[in-house]
């Protein structure tokens, strides 16, 4: 019986190595759903089992590789996986700058790279032929806040007019605060304060400082987990309270965040592609979260769920390929359509444009209240009404 | 007092010492004498411990060494006033004398020790607080000798007391030397200022090539032929 | 920039340079007595905040009363880790002693993944917590915990040194091993104490920066460099200079911050770094 | 005519005053001793002349150059050579090449400063010594290394300091031997020496210092007639 | 403070007619190694493996690099990773920006470096040992910082260089086979300057700046003037190895051109293979390389780190008990084989002088 490699490339050591190994997670959860049947999601592609029914039940195999966070690493394990593992596909690989070059390599032995969760627009502006990008990108994550913003006064009567950004100084942070400028002046908002700050600060004081004399009426804040959990104990500490936290995902939603600050974490809202309580329209995701749950005592996370979609996107094109030519796979690829029903994500189905970008995925907004993530944006996915502004801190109990 | 049977010392693979033989009776000044590399100073830091023995026994005060590290040896009663000063240039005058005194426990005796030395080398009481490295050579060579005395041993190593000392300073050196040998104190000295210390050596070796090549009294010695051709420049 | 944010940015860079300072009093100390830079100082800060970290989650005991045995399990770990490894690196030269502390940060970041996850883990609740008003500015009840444990702690440290014989001795244990042995001084004791007393102090920040500080296996790089750069302000073996080191650090990096832009406040303390040893090459209290 | 002129240099280290207003002369091929006790600012004086440490006040000239205030470096391609009382020699290098690093001064030649070091080994009798790594010398071996490595600069003026100390008589005899020959090829000798022996015979004349103050100056007989200079220095024997 | 090498070899020590052989062998051993280095893409075809071979030609020419000023002239840099990223920048943004021959701008990187160097010398060669090191960390941060937020740079988003343009003017193939014979042609280039440098006066003013600084002065060497020679010399082929690492990988940020751990690295290499020898650096490259690619492919996948435990441990074995690297372990074994000969031959003398 056939056994069909993909690589898999990830930071599984070092700084990331905590979203690495859930994303290893949501990896192994797809492909053992694939390969050995998962009967409680009858309606998830493929949950037949037996691996694929048009490579006469080939099972799949994923060989992971750990890029440390480096792009060089990235590079030459992506080359290794290629050259040695003989994969015939890739998946990969979290951060952007390791997903440039890594991409690049499989470009260059024209082996279909499929990368679930890199925001960096840039990536897909590459005239890449073997490139393929399942997520939205941070282009259309900024273009969200602003439509969240426009909506916000027309529905709600919320006017927001003072924004500051508050983004870390990487190519995330220096993306999405680029795009931030230009959105703001051109829709019509004024920007008081744009501040990059450096990555693993021991303080965020002067950053908060900064903020708080510039009293915008709210922050739009990109920040890894350690970041994210002290300048929100700074906030408190300094007395600062913007009528909302607008948060760039990442820190934000990882369930550590919840669960260090409590009660502190509540009100703010978070870009998010994924959370439990979408299960309301998609019963898909319930199901699908369930199994994960049971297996690895924690819910799908946005990173993980895109994970397991790309890989899941891949193996429908392995399949409809019917073959594990690099090139039949890639038409595949570029033929893709997988309609919404049949994915776990709040996207509008996959498919992908001519530089191999996901023209239907889309972004949500959700907001921490009581300690949980409650979808308040786009307003009919909503599960709860958004809350605004939030309390200042000396006023909550 | 001391025994020194069949000492083998080398460094990295080269022999120093072959075969060294010394005794040091109770309460005698021994004079260890030869020319430049011939392992004086190496029988010194074997006997202090510093270097490692390949092979012979060093017994002191009725006690095998061999196991016992450098520092344990203090205790014992043996200290070596090293070559080279080694005195503790970061450090003060005065507590490069107190660190002298590290194994004695009582700190009036010290403190008296201390006071003592002063009076012996007056340059040390002018200088107690200035950073011991910033002295003139002579002057940490003084130091050295009274850092050396500070323990109160039984036994005292001297590798060249009088290296860089002026020659007003060196007799009266020496007479130290004795007078503290007169209350008590056995001695071993390494010396290339032979006429005085043979002088006051009541018994003496040569080492030539790592080996001793002849012993006798200081007098003996002082007479002798070889010595004179050899050492004394005659 | 008004009265109330001067004091505020001040008290905060003093506060957090505090904590800098008893990081780095735990390098200078092992510097000055081993001439050994240890880069794997960052790792003891780690190990410090995971042992209040466990002892809190897994007993429910408040980092700050587990803080003396934070401080045990440290100074047990540097005198361990002295005597299987540092002792074989005492007369090597300068850059293999580099190479070994170097690798050991690396196996201690990676042990610290492999066996506690490369999670964030947080205290999330301790006595103390909240945040205290001092004339008119708000400060956070664990920063000044942590700065008041830091200055008593550097103050104990300096007394060890300059008024107890252990502290004569490991001065001159520092100064020259051999004479030093000549003295009756048991060379091999006076380093194993240093890493000891060194990474306590490192045990002793971190048990301090748990109560606010995320804890995570790769914790000791967002220090390890401040911790550095205090060190050789302070000039390299001096306890009193490192204190004096870390709060001017704290308040430039906080300072800066707010008044250059947070993006360039690491290169300010740098730059300013490198000024001082332009004129001072051996630190602000170093010896040459 | 006189090679090096020191005029009434003073140096202090904070309050200690190390050299006070201190003049002599060295004359072309001659040997000059520097006696005095223990502390009594020779080494000091040593530092001054060869760009260590820069006179307080007082200016020091070689021939027609000012030396005071020039760099160490720049001391020696002066024609000041110098071995330092610790010897400080290049302890992961040879004999040999210790004394080369010292003759690139004046040929950058490879294969030429190993011949002339190797000529100076022998001159310093160390001959033997060529290819031992100096760092397994002695102190008294590195000290005559220390010699060789300052001739190679080819000075015209050579300062030493101490380099008969820890010798025993005979030792003493040979090293005078190489100073005189140091001479001989018309290098002038400042020589800071306790081992009276060794450069009583050979100086040309002698300058005492005491306290950091010249107490004497004259013939080697001249000055141990002194009385300051046996009060201070030599003692009464 | 001691920071004097006190084990260090000198290659010239190492292969000295006594103690290997004569020396014609020596040549032609070191001819028949090239020749086997020229042959490598020939005989190996995984792309995979030449990149390994790749990878270490540049760990090497690093290392041999940054061995003059930090191996032989003694002055202990971390912060060379400063002078690679200006070399990565400046070539990459001379061939996107301006259009430069890649060999153009690649030379334009390393005389920049080699400039900028002269300034950074000249403020921090008056600090002694730890002092310097950290001062050339500190340079090399706000360097990173700098660059980081840099627009015309990419700040934090990087560069990126155009795959479509391939050929030998702009220095980017699809094959690897270039690749590895720019960076052997490189390491060759180094590794000459290197000898070159050892057997004149040059290496031995090093050496003496690294013994005795003092002594040094003595004998008439400017301090600062060859301290500087070695800086720059180094820098310019630190930053000649960054442009190659743009040239190869088609993209830098300051993340992976300017990352502390880098300098480090690159110390690594020649202390693992030997400091202050010639082939150390090339030796020790080859050993790191293949630990960390091996550590990886065999426990990289398992998501806890694994590899980097044993690659952090395998170093600390060998600082601890290799502490003067390969090239010492060879020069001790052989000293070791001499003082047991020479010892038996004192004993056989010995005991006829004791029969006598
Ligand atoms: N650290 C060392 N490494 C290698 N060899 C050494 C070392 N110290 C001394 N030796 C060698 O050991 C031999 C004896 O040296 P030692 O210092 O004991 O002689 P010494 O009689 O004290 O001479 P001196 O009168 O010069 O002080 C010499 O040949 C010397 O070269
Ligand atoms: N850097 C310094 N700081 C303070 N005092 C100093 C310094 N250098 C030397 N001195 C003092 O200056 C005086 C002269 O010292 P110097 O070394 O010149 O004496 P010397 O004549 O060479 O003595 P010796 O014969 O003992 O070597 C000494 O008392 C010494 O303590
Ligand atoms: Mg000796
Ligand atoms: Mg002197």
């Amino acid at each position: 019986q056939q056994e069909i490699k993909i690589g898999v490339i990830y930071p599984l050591s070092g700084a990331a190595a905590s979203s690495g190994s859930e994303m290893k997670n949501a990896l192994e959860l797809a492909a053992d759903i694939v390969n050995n049947g998962a009967k409680t999601v009858p309606n998830l592609p493929f949950s037949a089992g037996g691996g694929l029914p048009n490579l006469k039940g080939a099972k799949i195999k994923l060989v992971f590789a750990d890029h440390q966070g480096n792009p060089q690493i990235g590079a030459t394990e992506t080359e290794r996986l290629i050259t040695q593992e003989k994969v015939v596909a890739i998946v990969g690989a979290y951060f952007s700058n390791v997903t440039a070059t890594s991409s690049q390599v499989a470009e260059k032995y024209k082996i279909p790279y499929v990368n679930p969760e890199s925001s960096s627009s840039t990536l897909t502006q590459r005239g890449f032929k073997w490139f393929f990008r399942t997520t939205a990108h941070d282009d259309l994550f900024v273009h969200n806040f602003f439509d969240f913003f426009k909506e916000l006064e027309a529905k709600k009567g919320i006017k927001v007019k003072q924004l500051a950004t508050f983004n870390e100084n990487t190519l995330w942070g220096n993306e999405t605060t680029k795009l931030e400028t230009k959105l703001a002046a051109e829709k019509g908002y004024n920007l008081v304060k744009t501040i990059v700050y450096p990555a693993k600060s021991t303080q965020l004081t002067s950053e908060v400082q900064q903020l708080k004399s510039a009293n915008p009426q709210v922050v739009m804040q990109s920040s890894y987990l350690g970041d994210a959990i002290m300048s929100m104990k700074t906030y408190k500490e300094l007395g600062f309270s913007p009528e909302m936290i607008l948060a760039n995902n990442a820190g934000f939603t990882d369930t550590e965040f919840r669960r260090t600050l409590g009660k502190d974490a509540d009100y703010v809202i978070t870009r998010e592609v994924w959370s439990p309580d979408l299960a309301k329209n998609n019963p898909l995701i319930k199901q699908v979260n369930d199994l994960y749950n049971s297996k690895y005592k924690a819910d799908f996370t946005g990173n993980s769920s895109r994970t397991f979609t790309g890989l899941m996107t891949l193996v429908d094109a392995i399949n409809r390929a019917a073959s594990t030519e690099p090139e039949a796979i890639r038409k595949a690829l570029v033929e893709t359509n997988i309609p919404a029903n049949k994915l776990i994500m709040p996207w509008k189905g996959i498919k992908f444009d001519e530089h191999g970008q996901n023209v239907l995925g889309s972004g949500i907004l959700v907001q921490i209240i009581d300690g949980k993530y409650n979808t308040v944006w786009p307003f009919d996915l909503a599960t709860k009404d958004v809350v605004w502004p939030m309390p200042k801190w000396d006023q909550r109990k | 007092m001391l025994q020194v049977r069949n000492l083998r010392v080398s460094y990295d693979g080269v022999l120093a010492l072959s075969k060294v033989d010394i005794d040091v009776e109770k309460g005698k000044i021994v004079a260890l004498v030869g020319g430049n590399g011939n392992g004086k100073s190496t029988t010194l830091r074997a006997i202090a411990g510093l270097n490692a023995a390949d092979a012979g026994q060093i017994v002191f005060d009725g006690k095998p060494l061999d196991k016992t590290p450098a520092c344990k040896r203090v205790g014992l009663g043996l200290s070596l006033v090293p070559e080279g000063r080694r005195i503790f240039a970061r450090l003060t005058v005065e507590r490069n004398l107190q660190l002298g005194a590290y194994t004695r426990k009582d700190e009036n005796e010290v403190a008296e020790s201390i006071d003592t030395m002063y009076s012996l080398f007056p340059i040390l009481k002018e200088r107690r607080y200035q950073l011991a490295g910033t002295m003139s050579g002579g002057e940490q060579q003084m130091l050295a000798i009274g850092r050396g005395l500070m323990a109160k041993p039984k036994m005292l190593l001297l590798d060249e007391p009088s290296w860089g000392i002026a020659p007003k300073f060196v007799t009266k050196v020496l007479d130290t030397i004795q007078l503290i040998n007169q209350q008590g104190m056995s001695i071993l000295l390494v010396e290339q200022n032979l006429h005085k210390a043979l002088a006051i050596a009541h018994h003496g070796y040569v080492i030539q090539t790592g080996r001793i090549v002849m012993q006798g009294t200081g007098q003996d010695l002082l007479n002798n032929e070889d010595v004179k051709k050899a050492y004394l420049g005659v | 920039m008004s009265l109330e944010i001067i004091i505020q940015t001040l008290a905060s860079g003093i506060l957090i340079g505090l904590i800098y300072a008893l990081v780095a009093i735990g390098l200078t100390l092992i510097f000055g007595v081993m001439d050994i830079v240890n880069f794997s100082h960052g790792e003891f800060l780690m190990f410090g905040m995971y042992s209040s970290f466990w002892m809190y989650s897994l007993f429910a005991l408040d980092p700050m009363f587990t803080l003396p045995l934070t401080a045990l399990f440290l100074f047990a770990l540097g005198t361990l880790l002295y005597k299987l490894i540092i002792k074989k690196i005492t007369n090597a030269p300068m850059l293999s002693q580099i190479f070994t502390t170097f690798g050991l940060m690396m196996l201690f970041r990676g042990l610290a993944q492999f066996f506690w996850k490369p999670d964030f883990r947080t205290v999330d609740h301790s006595i103390v917590s909240g945040a205290v008003q001092v004339f008119g500015i708000q400060v956070g009840m664990p920063q000044v915990t942590a700065g008041v444990g830091a200055i008593l702690v550097t103050m104990g440290i300096y007394l060890f040194l300059t008024k107890t014989r252990a502290g004569a001795a490991l001065e001159a244990t520092a100064a020259d091993k051999e004479a030093a042995q000549l003295m009756g001084i048991d060379s091999q004791k006076m380093f194993a104490m240093a890493w000891g007393i060194g990474a306590a102090c490192a045990g002793v920040a971190g048990a301090l920066l748990s109560t606010f500080f995320p804890i995570f296996p790769e914790v000791g790089a967002n220090f390890i460099l401040i911790a550095f750069v205090v060190v050789n302000l302070g000039g390299f073996g001096s306890v009193i200079g490192a204190l004096f080191a870390g709060i001017i650090v704290g308040v430039i990096e906080v300072m800066g911050g707010f008044l250059i832009g947070p993006q360039y406040k690491l290169a300010l303390v740098l730059g300013l770094f490198l000024a001082v040893l332009m004129f001072r090459p051996q630190g602000l209290m170093g010896k040459q | 005519m006189s090679l090096l002129r020191v005029e009434s240099v003073s140096k202090r280290f904070g309050g200690i005053t190390a050299n006070q207003d201190v003049s002599f002369e060295v004359g072309a091929g001659k040997i000059v001793g520097l006696i005095g006790p223990n502390g009594a600012g020779k080494t000091t004086m040593f530092n001054c002349i060869a760009g260590y440490a820069p006179p307080t006040t007082g200016e020091i000239w070689m021939n027609d150059i000012k030396v005071s205030g020039m760099s160490p470096e720049q001391c020696a391609r002066a024609g000041i050579g110098r071995t330092f009382q610790v010897a400080r020699t290049f302890t992961s290098m040879t004999a040999l090449e210790n004394v080369m690093v010292g003759a690139f001064l004046i040929n950058k030649n490879v294969g030429d400063a190993r011949q002339s070091a190797a000529r100076l080994l022998s001159f310093v009798n160390l001959g033997q010594f060529r290819d031992k790594p100096a760092g397994s010398m002695t102190i008294s071996e590195q000290r005559r290394l220390a010699v060789a490595r300052a001739l190679a600069v080819k000075p015209r003026l050579l300062l030493m300091d101490e380099v008969m100390a820890g010798l025993n008589p005979t030792e003493v005899r040979e090293t005078v031997d190489v100073v005189l020959k140091i001479r001989e090829e018309g290098i002038s000798c400042l020589i800071v020496e306790h081992v009276l022996e060794g450069i009583m015979p050979i100086a040309d004349a002698i300058v005492v210092l005491d306290y950091g103050k010249k107490i004497a100056e004259g013939s080697p007989e001249q000055v141990s007639r002194d009385p300051k200079v046996i009060a201070a220095y030599l003692g009464d024997e | 403070m001691n920071i004097q090498d006190k084990t260090v070899i000198s290659a010239h020590e190492l292969l000295a007619p006594d103690s290997h052989g004569n020396s014609s062998v020596k040549y032609i051993l070191l001819a028949l190694c090239v020749l086997a280095a020229l042959l490598v893409p020939v005989v190996v075809k995984d792309p995979s493996h030449q990149n390994l071979a790749i990878l270490i030609l540049m760990a090497a020419q690093l290392g041999v690099a940054w061995n003059i000023v930090g191996g032989y002239a003694g002055q202990v840099s971390l912060g060379h990773v400063a002078f690679y990223g200006l070399g990565a920048y400046t070539s990459t943004l001379l061939l996107t920006q301006w259009g430069f021959n890649a060999w153009v701008a690649m030379l334009c990187g390393g005389i920049l470096s080699a400039a900028i160097s002269l300034i950074i010398g000249w403020s921090c060669f008056r600090l002694n040992g730890h002092y310097f090191g950290m001062a050339t960390i500190a340079v090399a941060e706000i360097i990173q910082i700098i660059f980081t937020n840099w627009e015309y740079a990419g700040a934090a988003v990087g560069l990126t260089l155009p795959m479509d343009q391939q050929g030998w003017g702009s220095m980017i193939f699809t094959d690897k086979a270039p690749y590895y014979y720019i960076a052997l042609g490189l390491l060759l280039l180094t590794l000459a300057v290197n000898y070159w440098i050892e057997h004149s006066y040059l290496g031995y003013y090093f050496r003496a700046i690294k013994d005795e600084p003092d002594a040094a002065r003595s004998l008439g060497i400017n301090l600062s003037r060859y301290k500087q020679i070695a800086f720059a010399v180094s820098s310019f082929f630190t930053a000649i190895g960054g442009s190659l690492y743009a040239q190869k990988e088609l993209y830098i940020d300051p993340g992976s051109v300017l990352h502390t751990g880098l300098s480090i690295k690159m110390a690594l290499v020649s202390i693992l293979g030997g400091v202050g020898t010639l082939l150390g650096p090339v030796i020790g490259a080859g050993v790191l390389t293949f630990i960390e690619e091996g550590t990886r492919a065999l426990f990289g996948g398992s998501g806890r780190g694994t590899d980097l435990v044993i690659y952090a441990a395998l170093i600390v074995v060998i600082a601890v008990y290799y502490p003067t690297g390969v090239m010492g372990w060879i020069k001790q074994f052989f000293a070791r084989r001499k003082a047991v000969k020479a010892q038996k031959e004192q004993d056989v003398q010995e005991a006829k002088r004791e029969a006598a």
